[in-house]
């Protein structure tokens, strides 16, 4: 089974020839490897290579994923013909720009509306969450064209809180 | 001794008091907010009462909400923890006024020294030292002439203030007029007081507080130093015990302790109290403020000093005097604590509130770990994000910085971001080990350092990791089974982690 | 200092001697069985070696596949924890002959202090008060000759013996000769010895023990006692520092302390050691055995002495001169350890292996746990039950009973049975909390305890949750979720938990 | 809805008026009682009643629930016409006892073949966990009908070893 991946932004490929808990895999044109992997607990991978023992956590992020090992960070894409697709957040190439919430929050003011001409830099939403508030900004000058943004509302990381064209 | 005590607070304090509160056979009455129904304090009480909506000034800072759930609950005190009202002098009256005992100093301690020039003013009036400053609020020219006469940089800080909230450092003449505005209006939105004063900012200063307890009987004791220099945003997230510049100077834990002691007589002060000092570079200390409440940090002193300050606060609430005098107070070892927040360092630090979906402590020898998570809990977007306080107790600082390190490593929280990572990194940084800290130390420490580079092989297992994890939660779902971890589990052995 | 570090163990001191290794950067090496490969001292370790197949003959006692994977990993040193290949003498001497630094005492000193009677011999020579007693096996004849002399009750012991396999009460002429033969043959079984020797046997005795600690170049210190009084079949299962006897009669820890390190030394004893006494209840203490190892219960005289064993361990193998003498020992504040076993005290206390579903830690002050479970992790039925040692410290004895009892109270395991809930039962027994130990504890408790009755209104709380429960699983299962956890609840909401 | 209980041994029965969170029930012929639940962790429930905060630990153990309240210990059945039943161990009627394993182990001994004939308390399988032998015996006289252990097989408590007629 082959997959393609992005390293910390790095395109690479890995196939998978034989499945755990007695893996074997090639990285990129690399030679065949062989690892002993378990899960013992969810998003959790127990695995000894070349008598070495890592932990591995997986968790999903921003459309990836990130894998932490021993306190370093890796955000990897797996693209998997079968299912794995990356979604993208506020690359849009058609001109149009998504504002989105840079953190989970509630929505405490909205400083804009449909049809407004904004500056580059010019604040749209506030979000606040945990006592800290946050000031989505304009990334460029435009016209909002839609605010999905409701004030009181509560937002989840990276959902569209603006649309400027 | 009191029956039964009502914890006038949330997250890991309310937790910590209540622990103290059982072991000394005392019932717990918790109170929550609409976001707190499952939260660990509310499940850990022997009695609760709902006080609110989820927003604090509806539930934890309602006064008569809160003394409506004492009085129906009956207890004979309340412990408010630190935070919300545990400085406000009006709720201690209230406590009074209802008949039930305030854990902590009187009203009229508080009133002394809750605003920050009311404080200076105990302070100088006692002797103690303090940074050069207009004691209150005034004109642009005043603070000009002040800012002239002591040479820049100046501080601004909000007379009602805390936390950062209204804090501005000026370099010059041209700034001190628009920094006056904004963090007079800062202070305005965080305190309802626009009032802002002008302090002579210390270069590289260290925080380093003294820990006091005094009785009802004008019996007062300190407990030592804690050094919290270690800040983001001038909230501390590392604290520790002794003061590794202390260690070096012990002659000055005793002028800090007696001028912090002096200080707090002459506020009539009882209960436990934190006097905060800057320190300069030549090691000449400042009186900043008093804290009339537990501290965040108090676990340090507990680990050196072996004693255990809630239950004394509870004791000496109920009247007990002081069992031990200053030279009874002894001084084991080194301990250091950091603040487990739900924040993203990755993404400038903000806020990560949302549900838990795994949890590994740290254990074993010297770890103190003081939380309010559990696996699956949902950390509410409401409140502070102080998850836990991870401290640890070593016989030596650096082998207190060994195990804190030991400790991060094996701490595991999934499905939000926190500071685990960040804190190891600090605590490998060579001046960090060394103990050159200051309250600029975080600014200056993330300016210089790179992400660590991760050694080549762990990029080829994080990618086959990557690669399981994403076939396996690409299987097609199979029947349900037992519980949906083995099933996401057996999903995968069935397509590649067979 | 050695740069790596392999664990002859498995469980929570392989884990417990991880965390310290780690705490001095050393890089550390598991070795485990087929039945360990997810456990956690295998996911903790920094390297792995996979050892055989899951009973211990196979694996973890097999000394020349500990010591290729030493080889083949490179280390420079081994420990053994306890149990397992810890106090085999052969072992010892096969690392030495490796050019592997085992962490322990010399193969000789083991050899001088392994077997019961030569240890005897030893203790005697050093004039250590011994009970009286047949220094070896004999005859029938010769037993009940003892007998007579010293009077009954008398007590067999396998001479090659430990944790009460062979041993028998004899209370009388009639009963010795069967008592003789069944002793014999479980120590054949056990041990593949049958030789069982006889002694005087003291009644109500108390178990405590004495902690030693000497370098390679005779120094010589002792920490303080152990009171291990509370056993269930020989084997202890609380532990303390200082043993509430002493505490009371403090020239006793100075008395025992100097008659073991009289034993010790005519041993040429080193590293870490512990000497066993019976005490009687006029207070003579009685040599009973040399533990030539680190015992299960350190912790209670690290959390006293504020010294970490392994630590001094390795150091002392490593050559290393002790840093303090008798003198600067300082013991402070009570602790107190419980051991957590998997298994059922409601089914005649019959071992629990299984999954772990459920894992709730206590934690906050004065806890520290050595553990080596997860949530989600499958208990072999292969090794012993032992999941982890909870231990407390308070500043007194009282402080910290109670705080234990708030640690159990915390402490919740799901999927299998433990003893936690038995331990809160002793701790709150009068008896317990006044002190009065012996090792015939836990049966008199036992006889005298009725389980304790529960308040009325818990029952009807008990109904509701069962029946909430109950029909929460009984609802269709709906199209699986993210994790089953959220699915279960979700089904069960759907149904009553709306 | 209604259930009928056993709580440690005693027939009970419970009607649930209003599901949780905000629950209504009768317990008995009682009165109505409200109780706010919430499940915070699976088999975990926290129960505010009358002002008091329980928290309810619920097992399935051996055909039934046990549920631990601050470590009080209450063995419930629950019998609900919908689904619920109650698993029978070397219960039955029929004269014919099945000797069943009181603990997960290790088969290490059988010490009976089909056939024998038996004495009460007799020893007929012996299973080892975690270090310690636990022997089996028969509760009466009787002939070995069945012998479903065999030895190295591991079982489960409760799993059928002899079955004695």
């Amino acid at each position: 089974m082959k997959l393609s991946l992005t390293i910390d932004g790095a395109e690479d490929h890995i196939e998978i020839v034989a499945p755990a808990p007695a893996c074997r895999f090639c990285l990129g044109d690399g030679p065949e490897r062989t690892a002993h992997v378990e899960a013992p607990e969810p998003g959790v991978y127990s695995i000894l290579m070349d008598g070495r023992s890592y932990e591995a956590r997986v968790e999903e992020a921003r459309g990836g994923l990130v894998v932490v090992i021993d306190g370093y960070r890796f955000e990897i894409d797996v693209r998997d013909p079968r299912r794995w697709s990356r979604r993208t957040h506020g690359r849009r190439t058609d001109g149009v720009e998504d504002v989105t919430a840079s953190m989970p929050g509630k929505v405490v003011r909205v400083l804009v509306g449909a049809g407004d001409a904004v500056e580059a830099g010019q604040g749209l939403v506030v979000v606040e969450a945990m006592k800290m508030q946050n000031e989505m900004k304009a990334s460029r000058a435009g016209k909002v064209v839609a605010v999905p943004a409701k004030e009181g509302a509560t937002v989840a990381a990276g959902e569209v809180l603006v649309t400027i064209e | 001794m009191f029956r039964k005590v009502l914890i006038a607070n949330r997250g890991e304090i309310a937790v910590r008091v209540m622990r103290t509160l059982r072991e000394m056979d005392i019932r717990t009455v918790a109170v929550y907010s609409d976001a707190d129904r499952t939260s660990l304090h509310v499940r850990m009480a022997d009695e609760a009462e709902h006080v609110g909506p989820s927003a604090s000034a509806e539930s934890y800072l309602r006064i008569d909400r809160i003394l409506d759930a004492a009085r129906k609950h009956g207890v004979d005190a309340i412990h408010p923890g630190y935070g919300f009202l545990s400085e406000n002098a009006d709720f201690a009256a209230a406590c009074e006024a209802a008949g039930i005992v305030f854990i902590g100093p009187s009203a009229e301690s508080i009133r002394m020294m809750g605003s920050k020039t009311a404080a200076r003013r105990t302070a100088v009036g006692a002797g103690a030292p303090v940074v050069p400053g207009t004691d209150r609020g005034g004109t642009a020219e005043e603070a000009r002439a002040f800012a002239r006469q002591h040479g820049y940089p100046v501080l601004l800080k909000a007379v009602a203030g805390g936390g950062g909230k209204g804090m501005r450092r000026v370099d010059g003449d041209a700034d001190l007029e628009s920094a006056l505005r904004n963090a007079s209006s800062e202070a305005e939105r965080a305190f309802h007081d626009p009032e802002v004063y002008v302090e002579k900012l210390i270069e590289r200063p260290r925080h380093i507080e003294i820990q006091l307890l005094g009785d009802r009987h004008g019996n007062m004791v300190h407990l030592g130093e804690r050094e919290c220099s270690i800040q983001r945003r001038h909230q501390k997230v590392i604290e520790e015990c002794p003061s590794p510049l202390v260690a070096l100077h012990p002659e000055m834990r005793q002028a800090m302790g007696e001028a912090a002691i002096r200080a707090a007589r002459a506020a009539a002060y009882y209960n436990a109290g934190t006097v905060e000092f800057l320190v300069d570079q030549d090691r000449r200390f400042y009186f900043l403020e008093m804290n009339t409440r537990l501290q965040v940090e108090h676990p340090v002193t507990e680990l050196v000093t072996g004693l255990d300050l809630v239950k004394l606060q509870v004791e000496i609430a109920d009247g007990a005097r002081l069992l031990f005098r200053q030279e009874d107070i002894a001084w084991r070892g080194s301990a250091i604590e950091c603040r487990i927040y739900a924040e993203d360092p990755d993404n400038n630090f903000l806020p990560s509130p949302g549900k838990l979906t795994r949890l590994t402590r740290p254990s074993g020898p010297g770890i103190r770990l003081d939380g309010c998570v559990y696996d699956g809990w949902t950390v509410p977007m409401e409140y502070d994000p102080l998850l836990a306080k991870l401290a640890v107790w070593a016989a030596t600082r650096e082998e207190a910085v060994s195990r804190m390190i030991r400790a991060l490593r094996e701490y595991d929280v999934g499905g939000i971001r926190t500071n685990i990572g960040f804190f190891r990194q600090i605590l490998e940084d060579p001046e960090f080990r060394a103990g050159n800290l200051h309250t600029g130390f975080i600014d200056e420490f993330l300016a210089r350092n790179r992400t660590p580079q991760a050694p080549p092989e762990l990029a080829a297992v994080a990618a086959l990791a990557a690669a399981l994890h994403a076939s396996a939660n690409s299987a097609r779902p199979e029947p349900p089974r037992a519980t949906g971890a083995s099933r996401w589990l057996d999903t995968g052995r069935g397509d590649l982690l067979r």
